[in-house]
């Protein structure tokens, strides 16, 4: 029975085989450059042909059944911050090769080229709603999303900050789990950035968890699962393992809908499915909600 | 050689079989009434040799396999050895009592501390029943309820780490697996007590560093820890898990590699052959440097033992910074 | 009357006997083209008197009936009437979100709170997805989390109570019921923000207790709040549940008794009628009644607030002192 | 399948039902008085006969096959405690008829001449294995071991006092639930407990909770489920709901052993199930282990 439980522990692999078309998982600015206004794309759920130019529009959500497509963190970053407002942190902090692991130099590079990203999250502080908060997003276009020492920098310094400035937090993890490229260094991202947002939690500041797809292994268990509110995008497969590792480690048969975000609020793990187009105003409203009044109780 | 003969590994065969060559000859010797103890000598000292070059030469996937050696000392063998009057406590107070993490009340010479380890089975019965050792959530989160008690009395926390990974299944998921790995991890950055976790067999990814965050983090000559199995790298890099011993070697998984980016912070020594060949000498070695790692911090001021600790699991990322 | 018409109960028959006679008077006048306006008013004066005099002598037994009425407003309702901006917020991190206890934060006036409360379903299919607002203990553990998260916030918390009982089913003891109400209440005991409890329909035992601790606890005229149901008391008492309404007086459940032993702090007056006859008015009532008294202990050094209600529900007993 | 919920709910008669015999119920002291010393007692369990001072001399565990019956507050303290440790406290505080119940006062004044009790829970201090500890011990004969007033106020007391002198405390519950004959003031004995409890808890005393056959209702789900260390004797019925109320509510069937100890123990609740033979050796050792010592943690 568990004799294949190594041989199985391929926790990209379900996510590689559901990757949508490279053209529309480019954030906005990339994808005009590629792709002329005419161009269709095909829904990966209903398999309705969409007119580019409206899926973008729709904040790259299917008109038809409502399917969020993946999106790159500059895109979020500017449909949901305040024109204008956001402010990049941490930008020159980029993954190098500790362990000298086989091709992972090699790896970042192209990457680097493809997405005009430097790491695999933009870290920094904005305004949503005309509320300050310092933000981390995550892009699975980057090596899957991996968190490596730089991700895990990057989301700890973020934190860090929000603790000494007192600003609420919000991260939009995307992501198949640790960057197996940097060894333990990678696990140990978890302890650091679960530490850090103890900090944040001390200090009695606001931490909201957005969950999209995919958000699994080391990103969910550790500081992604630990929001004071969780909200996942509609849809999104979220969880520990992978469900190929489960399916060969225990021969079970998974439900459909198994690690999917309806999945997981009947599960009790999130507290809100919220459709993208949405985002923006609930994050707003949640914001204000824990903006620090006059009459709040001294504790 | 007391425990886990029967059980040989692959790069272990040269040297049983030179030992099966010597019984041999001292039985043909004894029934045939010649002297041939001076031949026998040589050739023991010629097996011991090959035992230390084997030993001290292992490759990271050979100490992965005696990581894993069915015969290495389980959690309670050492609480048996290492801890007096221990009384198990049960339950997360939620759901289940899960026996593949283990937990309770001992003595460390006369330190009362808590203490949690994961319980690989000793046998194919009791693998089953511990689910090899897997914790399902409520076993994390028996291990948080147990660390706020001991947090709560001011007592310390020792852990023993040996898991091949949270376990992966659907009733774990169902159960929020990653809340709970998650929610460990967290707790045991802020607890204001002193905590050091012995890596003693497989370090298995974040079904580890559950109960793995720590003052001082100690791990066994031979154990492992990884981020992934070296199966499941090799699985997804090369599409071929028959090349794990590569990948074994690319993680850097051994202890050697861990203390080099200090994610570890001592080495404990096995006995020649892996800790299963003299559980008693391993138990007792373990415990004089959980003794002396426990005394060179369980008088700190709270704050400056979570300052520390902060610092520690700040420092281990490698990145470059422009 | 706006809603509940067509549910009546034995007591309000000479009532809804009466007004029908009115409506057939009315329409009688009205084909014949004959002006009974007169006569009209004379029996509508008759009506209103008898209704009076209905809803001012209920007794226990015709309080509960009120109480359990299948149109009387459940929590969602009042949200809608009381609460501006309401977010629901789910799960309890640990197993499952429970249906039968809602919560989430809201404002009251311009306050941010935290509200939650039992609820019960407005129809047999919402019923049955709520469980007829019977709590399984995730359903108080999501009300612990949320609580938890007030505090660190410096939320209020609002609850309203309105349930049978904690559900007594197999999954909900294997799960700890015992456990999660007794914690519930517990940590009510020790957070450091104002409670404001607002008794609405039925209060039932232990199920309510546990989002029923606080600084202040209001409660609807025909309420009830008992440490069993009447039904249940009788069985076992006289071996003759039918006897109910014998042991809803004996047990002194409704708010006139509660506020004599103090162990509410108010009653809120409802329509004539009952709540249901009039939602909007119950709601702006009960809207006001919940601003004074939290405006009362919102400034409340935290210290005194927990020191205020320690007393409060020490003082509770009633026994012999020799 | 709900109509029947109210009219079910009959929290004692699934206790009464499995009543063991009123002979071997009763205290030592008690049964000595009634009983003379050559008499046999039918095993509830087993049903072997026991020689009665067999039966005493082994704490009324049958030697055959374990089965724990139940005791007397003072059996147990007389038992439990060093000899000569025990002080009572609070022994004045007795249950009054607060809302004029029908029969309550009959009631109280049979149970009170049948028992010798003065109230359903006998509290005070004492040491056990030398260390000293505050002590709650229930007696299921007096009105089913039910929290009424003065039950709650006693528990309320002893908590108090432990706070107060820093003494560690253990409780033994039996009970049926609330005493429903003081109405909604039996119900307030949950929150009251509950709220003494939380002061033994922030002076980081050890409370520990010992559940015996029955504990259900009230008492399971307030102060005698919040033990740090939770023990059980074994094969005891504990829990929130009765069996009886289940069955008529859900028309769920209820496997073997639901409720018991073992069933508890399995789903988490419980830390341990000792024996009463062990008890005592077994609280000492507890108690030991959270002794007060020079090199504590100063939080
Ligand atoms: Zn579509
Ligand atoms: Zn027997």
């Amino acid at each position: 029975m568990f004799k294949d439980l190594f041989r199985s522990k391929q926790k990209y692999v379900t996510i590689r085989q559901r990757e949508v078309p490279e053209s529309a998982l480019h954030a906005t600015e990339t994808v005009k450059k590629e792709l002329p206004d005419g161009l269709w794309v095909k829904c990966e759920k209903c398999n309705q042909m969409i007119y580019h130019k409206d899926l973008v529009k729709n904040l790259k959500v299917c008109p038809k059944c409502q399917y969020h497509f993946r999106i790159g963190a500059w895109e979020r970053i500017n449909y949901l911050l305040d024109p204008g407002s956001f402010q990049e942190l941490f930008a020159n902090i980029t993954s190098g090769d500790p362990i000298n692991f086989p091709g992972y130099r090699e790896k970042l590079e192209q990457v680097r080229k493809a997405t005009e990203l430097k790491e695999g999250v933009v870290t920094g502080v904005g305004k949503i709603g005309g509320v300050p908060l310092a933000l981390g997003v995550m892009d699975f276009r980057f090596i899957g999303g991996s968190m490596g020492s730089a991700v895990g920098e990057k989301l700890v310094r973020i934190f860090e900050y929000a603790a000494e400035h007192e600003l609420p937090v919000v991260t939009f993890a995307v992501s198949g789990g640790a960057r197996m490229h940097e060894g333990i260094l990678s696990l140990m991202q978890m302890a650091a950035t679960c530490q850090a947002l103890s900090r944040v939690a001390e200090k009695g500041l606001l931490y909201i968890s957005v969950l999209t797809d995919p958000t699994t292994g080391g990103v969910f268990a550790s500081f992604a699962s630990q929001g004071d509110i969780i909200i996942a995008e509609p849809g999104a497969l979220i969880g520990f393992a992978g469900a190929r590792v489960i399916q060969q480690t225990t021969r079970q048969t998974l439900p459909p809908g198994f690690q999917r975000s309806e999945f997981l609020l009947e599960h009790g793990m999130i507290d809100l499915i919220v459709n993208r187009k949405e985002l923006r105003n609930t994050l707003a409203r949640l914001l204000r909600y824990h903006q620090r009044r006059k009459r709040v109780i001294n504790q | 050689m007391k425990n886990g003969s029967k059980y040989s590994l692959d790069f272990e065969r040269p040297l049983k079989e030179l030992e099966k060559r010597i019984e041999e000859i001292r039985l043909f010797a004894e029934e045939k009434q010649i002297d041939m103890s001076e031949e026998i000598a040589r050739i023991e000292e010629k097996a011991r040799s090959l035992k230390v070059e084997i030993f001290k030469n292992l490759t990271p996937w050979q100490k992965v396999q005696i990581a894993r050696h069915p015969k290495r000392p389980t959690f309670l063998e050492y609480i048996e050895l290492i801890f007096d009057g221990f009384i198990e406590l049960h339950g997360d107070r939620l759901y289940r009592d899960d026996p593949a993490l283990v937990g309770g009340l001992a003595y460390l010479a006369d330190i009362p501390v808590t203490i949690l380890g994961h319980q690989k089975g000793r046998d194919t019965k009791e693998n089953i029943y511990r689910n090899f050792g897997m914790p399902h959530p409520e076993g994390y989160r028996k291990a948080i309820r147990l660390m706020k008690q001991a947090e709560k009395f001011g007592r310390p926390i020792i852990t023993f780490v040996d898991v091949a990974g949270a376990y992966p299944g659907k009733e774990a998921e169902e159960r929020g697996q990653g809340e709970a790995v998650a929610k460990a991890i967290m707790e045991m950055t802020v607890l204001k007590v002193p905590i050091v976790v012995v890596i003693t067999g497989e370090g298995g990814s974040g079904g580890a560093l559950a109960i793995g965050v720590g003052d001082r983090i100690l791990m066994l000559e031979n154990a492992y820890y990884s981020v992934i199995s070296p199966e499941g790298c090799a699985s997804i890099l090369w599409k071929d898990a028959s090349r794990a011993a590569e990948a074994a070697e690319a993680l850097r998984i051994t202890a050697e590699d861990l203390l080099a980016v200090e994610v570890i912070d001592e080495i404990i020594p096995e006995p020649l052959g892996g800790a299963h060949t003299n559980p008693e000498e391993m138990a007792g070695t373990i415990k004089e440097r959980i003794l002396e790692n426990l005394n060179a911090i369980i008088d700190l001021d709270p704050n400056e033992l979570l300052t520390k600790r902060y610092q520690k699991f700040r420092r281990l990322g490698r990145y470059v910074e422009e």
